[in-house]
C-alpha cells in the first residue's frame, strides 16, 4: 500500500520512539496537535507528553536543550515548525551543534536531528517556503540530507536518529501528501546519492522538492528523443561526489536544479565540482536552475519563482544544443 | 497583581475613576470599532474557506483588546503589530483591501507603514518587537513625544527576540509600550506549557512597569493603555500590558482546534465575548437606540460587501513585481533575471 | 532584596543559622581552594604575557563565588561553566594542563566533561543555558537526584538565548541551578548598560527562585548555594543565584581596563577581596597556623612550577588533529581533505 | 602618510557621523573602549553616547534595534564584536534586514550596515576566526563587501553608510595593523571588482584576508617565469561578474581562493559562474582553494588551516600543468 510521505515520517518516528528509549520528540505543537503538518500525529498519545513534547516557541531552546539532551543521553528528534523559523536556532546550530564534537575533541556527541519542512509550492505566505540548506551544507559538522519519497523520507529518518551525527533533516513540504511504497529495508545509506532514473543524454542533479519536477522533465524530454538521467543527491553535505561525477562523466551534460535562489547556493557547489572533475568529458557548461535571487515571493507569483518542468526543460535544451 | 477590569461580564461598569469618563460616545465608537472588525473578520474566513484567500488568521474574540489600546494611543505614535491585529489596523484607516492582499497572496503586505503608522505584519513572531525598540531609541533621539506600541501574543513572548527587547527597552529607557493578548493559546500549546510564571511578573523582572487587564473589557483596556501611553509619553520608562482575552476561533484557518481543546472551554469564553460585554452596558445604559443598531449593521453589511468584492477584485500580480525592490539600489544580477526571464516567458507566447 | 552575607569584609561572621556549620575545617579547604585557583590564574597571566599562552581571561578576584557555590554540590551534579570558571574547574579535578591548552591553542577544549561532571567551556556567550536546561531535563526524565548548575555572566544575561532557557527551565521545572557571576563588568560595558533592573528580579518573574549574595564571601555563597540546590533536588523547581563580585582584572589578557573604569573603583572592591577576608576569618578564629599556611605557600608554589612546565610542555598538534571528529561516523569529503593535505605537506619533505 | 585598515575605518565612521547627523554607530563596547579592536577609538569622546552606542550583549537586539531606528530614518552602522557572534543576529538579519525591502513592497528601506571583523589569522580562540560571508551571499536583499586594503576600507565603508541598501560589512581582522595609502576619493564604485595586480597566465579570484596572500603568490609565481593576475571581489553580493568572466576569459585560466571552508562556499558560486560563461576559453578547471570542511581549528593549527602561499602556488601549478 503506498503511504504518504508524511505519514512514512511519522511511522518512522514511531519506530524510533517504540524501539530506542532514549528517542525524543520534540518541538512547537507536535503533541496533542501532530504537529502544523500532522506528522507527528498520534505520536504523543502512543509515547507519552514527556517523550513527544511540546516546547515554548522559542527555537534557539528547542535546539540547544535538545543538545543538552543528548549530552545526558537522550536522542532527540527535533521539528522546526517552517524553515523560515530555524534562524532563531541558527546560532545553536552552527556553533554547537556542528561542533561541539570536534571542539570537544571528539568526547561529546551529540545525536540530534533538525528536522525542517522545507521549500515552497503550498500556496504558503512569507517565511514558509524558504530553502535554506546551503546554510547548513557550509556548516562543516553538520550530516544535511534531503528525502525527497516516502522510501527516503522512512528510511532516511530511521538513519538519521539512528546515526551519532548531528542531522539537518530536510523535508519537501509539498511532497507531503505524496503517495509512495515504502520497502521493508532501507535500500542506501544514508550519504549516498540515487540515480532515480537512467538515461544516457544528460544528468539532472537535484534533491528534495525538485526531485519529482526533474523526473517529470526528464518523461516530457523522452518524448522529444532525449533521454535523461536524474540523480536524486539525498545527501547534501557530505555530497556523494562520486557518484556524481561518475554520471556526469557518462553523459557528459549536466544541469542542476534546486528551489533555493542560485547564487551562492549548493548547486554552485555541486556545477564548480563537476566542472573541475569532469572537464574533459564535459560536452557543455553545467548550468543551473534555480529559484531567483529575491525573497520568496507572494503566494500568487511561486510558480513563476519555482523552477518547474519548462525551465529545466529550457537548461536541457540549451544545454544539448551546446 | 489583580486584574483590571472596569465592566463586568453582564455590562456593569465598576466603581472605579477611570469609569467616570465612559460615556455614551465613547462607547457606541468602540462598539462599532468592534463589530466592524467582527465583520470583516468573519467574511474573510468565509473569503478563505472558499478559495479566495490562502490563509486568514482570526481576530475573533480580541477585538476588545485591540480597539481598546489602539484608540488610547494617538495617531501618530507608531505601532509594530504582529499577524492577527485587523481590529487595530482598521482604527489605523487601513482598507480591507491592503488588509486582505497579504493572505491572498498577491503581496507580502499591504499598506504604507509611515502613512498610517502602523507597521507591516510581522509573521516571525516577535522579531517586531526589537524594530519597536528601535524606532522608539529614535523617537527618543528625537525628542518628540510619540510613543511606540507593540502587539504580540502570549506564546511569541518565550522567543528570545522578545526577552532581547524587553531589557533593552528597559536598559535604554525607551518609549515603548509592549502590548500582549494573551489569547491562552499558540496555536496549540497553552500558556501552561509556554512559560512558568505570568508575563506581566516577567515583565516587572525586566523593570518594565507592568499592568494585567482583562483583554475582553475594552474599557479597561483603553484606561490601562491610556495610563501606560501618559506614563511612556511623560519619559517614565517602557511599560508592558498584558491583556487576558481569548482566540476564540482556530489558530488560523489551517488549525483544527478541536484537536486539542474543549468545547466547554470555548463556551465559558463566549459568556465573556467583548462585543456582547459592551452591548450590555449600552443596552443597561440606554446608550443604544434602534436607530444606531440599523446603521451599524448596514454599515457591517456594507463593509462585507466592500469586502466581498475587493477581495476578488484584487488582481494577480505581474511576475516582474518579484524582482522589484530586492535592493533599493538595484542589483544587476536581478536585472539580468527580470530580463531573462521576461524574454523566456515570452518566448511561450511566440509558440 | 538584602544581599545575602555571612562574613563581613573585615572577617566577622554574621549571627545567621548557617554560620554554625562554619568551622575550621571547611574554612581552611575553602581558602585553600581559592588561594590555588588564584596560583594558577596568576601564572596563566604571566605565562600569556610571556607568549606562551595566546588569551587569558583571569577569573581573579571572583574566587568565592565560583568555590563556594561548586564545593555546594554534589560531584556528580553536572556543571555548564562559561569560559572564566577556572577556580570551580580546578574543584572539580581539572588540571593545569588540561586548563591551559585551550588557550595555548593546542585544542579547543581541554577536559572530559563526563569525567569531571564538567562542561568545557562555552566561549559563545549564554549558550550553555539552553545546554543545562536539556541536560536537567535528561537528569529529571532518568528520575535521579542530580542537579545541573551553569555558570554565567552579568552581560551574558542580555542575550535571547539565557532568557530562552530562565524560561524554559521555569516551565518545565528542570532540576538546573542558574548562577550568575555579576562581576560589574562585560568587558567595558557596566551592568548599568547591560539591563534596566537587578537580575535576580527578573529570574523571580521568569517563576525562579532566586537569591542575591555577596560574591566575594565564600561562605555565604556557599550556603546560598546549598540551599538552592537542596530545594532544586528536592524538585521544588529551578532556581538562580546572582553573586555580586568583582572582575579584578581585564576582562582578558588582550584588554585594557583603565580606558573604562576608574583606579578608585578598583580601590574598593580591593578592600572586599574573598581571599583577605576569608583569611581575616581564619586569623581572628585562630583556625590558621605556621604550618598551614607555610604547606599552602609550598602548594602553591609547588601548583606554580607544575603550570609553568605543564604549559610548556603542551605540544603543538599534529595537522591531522584537525580533521578528527568533524562527524562522529567520519565524512569522506573530509578523509579526502585529510590524505591529500599529508600528501601535499609530505611534497615538501621530499623537496 | 598610509594608515592602517583599522585607522582607515575609523576615519570613514568619523566621517560619517560628522557629515550626517543621522548616522549612528552602535554595538558591544565601541564606546569607551573604542571596541575591542580599537576601531571605534574616540568616536564616543567626539560624538557622545547618544551617537556612538554601547549596546547590551545581545546581537539580535543590535540588528533588531538598528532596523527599527532605520524605519525612524537613522542610519545605524552596527559592529558585531567577532564573526561567530553574528548567528544570535542571522534570524534578524536574513528574515527582517534583507527582506524587509521587498517584503514591504518597496516602502520601507533600512540602511543599516553591519560591520563583521572577519577570518582568522590572529590566533585567535573558538569562534572569533569564522569566515561566513556565504551565508550573507546567499542571502538575497544583502548587500555584501570585503575590504582588503585601507582604501577600501575607508571609501567602501562610507559608500556602504551613505547607500540605501542593507550592508554586511566584513573587515579582515588579520588586516587591521597593515598599511596602505588612503586616496582623497573612492576611485571604484561599491559593488566593482578590482585588479589589483594583472597578468596574462592565470587569474587569482579572491577577497578579504586572501588579496595579499594571492599578491605574494603571484610576486613568488613571477620569479618562476608566471605572470599571474590578481582580482579582489570586494562585492560578494551583488558579484561584478562581468569584470571576473573578462578576466578568465582572457587568461584562460583561474584559482579561487578564499578562507571559508570551502564545500559551499562562496568559490563554488564563483567556479561554477566562471565554467559556465568561460565554458571555450578555460584551458584548464577552475581550481578552489578554501579552508577544509572542518570546524576552524584551535590557534595552532590554523597556519595549516587557512589557505597559503604555497596551497595557491600549488593549485596555480597544477592549473598551468593541465
Ligand atoms: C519564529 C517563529 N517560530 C514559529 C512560528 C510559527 N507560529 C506561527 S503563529 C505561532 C503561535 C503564536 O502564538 P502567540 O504568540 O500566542 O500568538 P497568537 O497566534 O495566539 O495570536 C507559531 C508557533 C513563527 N511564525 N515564527
Ligand atoms: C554571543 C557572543 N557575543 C559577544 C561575545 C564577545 N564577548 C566575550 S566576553 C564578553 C563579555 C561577557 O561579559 P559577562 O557575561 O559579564 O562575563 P565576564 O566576562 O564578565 O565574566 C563579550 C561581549 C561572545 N563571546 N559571544
Ligand atoms: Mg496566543
Ligand atoms: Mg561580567
Amino acid at each position: 500500500m503506498p503511504t504518504t510521505l508524511s505519514r512514512a515520517v511519522n511511522e518512522a518516528l514511531h519506530h524510533a520512539l517504540a524501539t530506542d528509549p532514549s528517542v525524543l520528540v520534540m518541538g512547537q505543537d507536535v503533541g496533542g496537535l501532530g504537529g502544523v503538518f500532522r506528522v507527528t500525529d498520534g505520536l504523543q498519545k502512543d509515547f507519552g507528553p514527556d517523550r513527544v513534547i511540546d516546547t515554548p516557541i522559542a527555537e534557539a531552546g528547542i535546539v540547544g536543550t535538545a543538545i543538552g539532551l543528548a549530552m545526558r543521553g537522550y536522542r532527540p528528534v527535533c521539528e522546526i515548525q517552517f524553515d523560515g523559523f530555524v534562524y532563531p536556532a541558527f546560532n545553536q546550530i552552527t556553533s554547537q551543534l556542528a561542533k561541539i564534537h570536534a571542539r570537544s575533541g571528539g568526547r561529546i556527541t551529540v545525536p540530534v536531528v533538525v528536522r525542517i519542512p522545507v521549500s515552497g509550492g503550498i500556496g504558503a505566505v512569507e517565511h514558509h517556503s524558504e530553502s535554506n540548506e546551503a546554510y547548513f551544507a557550509h556548516t562543516a559538522g553538520l550530516r544535511v540530507v534531503a528525502a525527497a519519497t516516502p522510501q527516503d523520507a522512512h528510511w532516511m529518518l530511521r538513519q538519521a536518529i539512528a546515526s551519532d551525527d548531528p542531522v539537518i533533516f530536510f523535508e519537501p513540504k509539498c511532497r507531503y501528501w505524496s503517495r509512495g511504497e515504502v520497502a521493508a529495508d532501507a535500500d542506501l545509506p544514508l550519504d549516498a546519492a540515487r540515480t532515480v532514473r537512467p538515461g544516457s543524454d544528460l544528468t539532472l542533479l537535484t534533491w528534495g522538492s525538485m526531485v519529482e519536477t526533474c523526473l517529470a522533465a526528464a518523461r516530457a524530454a523522452e518524448e522529444e528523443g532525449h533521454d535523461l538521467e536524474v540523480v536524486d543527491l539525498r545527501s547534501l553535505s557530505p555530497v556523494d561526489v562520486d557518484a556524481l561525477t561518475a554520471a556526469v562523466a557518462r553523459t557528459g551534460r549536466a544541469v542542476v536544479v534546486h528551489e533555493a535562489p542560485t547564487f551562492g547556493g549548493l548547486g554552485g557547489e555541486i556545477a564548480a565540482t563537476l566542472a573541475e572533475r569532469c572537464f574533459d568529458r564535459l560536452e557543455a557548461p553545467v548550468l543551473r536552475v534555480g529559484g531567483f535571487d529575491v525573497p520568496y515571493p507572494a503566494a500568487r507569483l511561486e510558480s513563476h519563482y519555482r523552477p518547474d518542468l519548462d525551465r529545466v526543460l529550457d537548461a536541457v535544451d540549451r544545454s544539448l544544443a551546446y | 497583581m489583580e486584574t483590571y477590569r472596569l465592566l463586568d461580564p453582564d455590562g456593569t461598569l465598576r466603581d472605579d475613576p477611570a469609569a467616570e469618563h465612559v460615556d455614551a460616545e465613547l462607547c457606541r465608537a468602540l462598539y462599532r470599532d468592534m463589530v466592524l472588525a467582527r465583520r470583516l473578520d468573519s467574511e474573510a474566513y468565509n473569503l478563505q474557506r472558499q478559495g479566495e484567500l490562502g490563509l486568514w488568521l482570526q481576530c475573533l474574540g480580541q477585538e476588545a483588546a485591540q480597539v481598546g489600546s489602539i484608540r488610547a494611543i494617538r495617531d501618530d505614535d507608531q505601532v509594530f503589530p504582529s499577524y492577527r491585529d485587523h481590529a487595530a489596523a482598521m482604527c489605523r484607516g487601513i482598507t480591507a483591501e491592503a488588509l486582505l492582499a497579504q493572505w491572498r497572496g498577491v503581496r507580502q503586505s499591504g499598506w504604507d507603514p509611515a502613512e498610517h503608522h502602523f507597521g507591516i505584519y510581522t509573521l516571525v513572531l516577535a522579531a517586531q518587537l526589537l524594530h519597536a525598540v528601535g524606532y522608539a531609541m529614535g523617537v527618543a533621539r528625537d525628542g518628540t513625544d510619540e510613543i511606540v506600541l507593540t502587539y504580540f501574543g502570549d506564546g511569541s513572548s518565550s522567543e528570545g527576540e522578545a526577552n532581547e527587547a524587553f531589557n533593552w527597552a528597559a536598559t535604554v529607557h525607551a518609549p515603548v509600550l509592549f502590548f500582549c493578548q494573551n489569547n491562552q493559546w499558540a496555536i496549540s500549546t497553552p500558556t501552561s506549557a509556554q512559560f512558568g510564571a505570568p508575563l506581566h511578573r516577567r515583565a516587572e523582572g525586566f523593570g518594565l512597569a507592568a499592568q494585567l487587564v482583562d483583554g475582553n473589557d475594552v474599557l479597561a483596556v483603553r484606561a490601562a493603555t491610556q495610563r501606560a501611553a501618559e506614563a511612556v509619553r511623560r519619559g517614565e520608562g517602557p511599560a508592558l500590558i498584558e491583556a487576558t482575552t481569548y482566540r476564540m476561533a482556530g489558530h488560523s484557518t489551517s488549525d483544527d482546534p478541536t484537536r486539542y481543546r474543549s468545547e466547554a472551554e470555548l463556551d465559558h469564553w463566549r459568556t465573556l465575548d467583548p462585543i456582547d460585554r459592551l452591548r450590555r452596558l449600552l443596552e443597561r445604559e440606554q446608550w443604544t437606540d434602534e436607530a444606531f443598531v440599523a446603521d451599524l449593521d448596514a454599515e457591517a453589511d456594507a463593509l462585507g460587501t466592500e469586502v466581498r468584492r475587493v477581495c476578488r477584485a484584487l488582481p494577480d500580480p505581474d511576475p516582474a513585481a518579484m524582482f522589484a525592490h530586492v535592493l533599493p539600489t538595484g542589483s544587476p544580477t536581478v536585472d539580468h533575471q527580470r530580463e531573462a526571464y521576461a524574454a523566456y516567458s515570452a518566448s511561450f507566447e511566440e509558440d
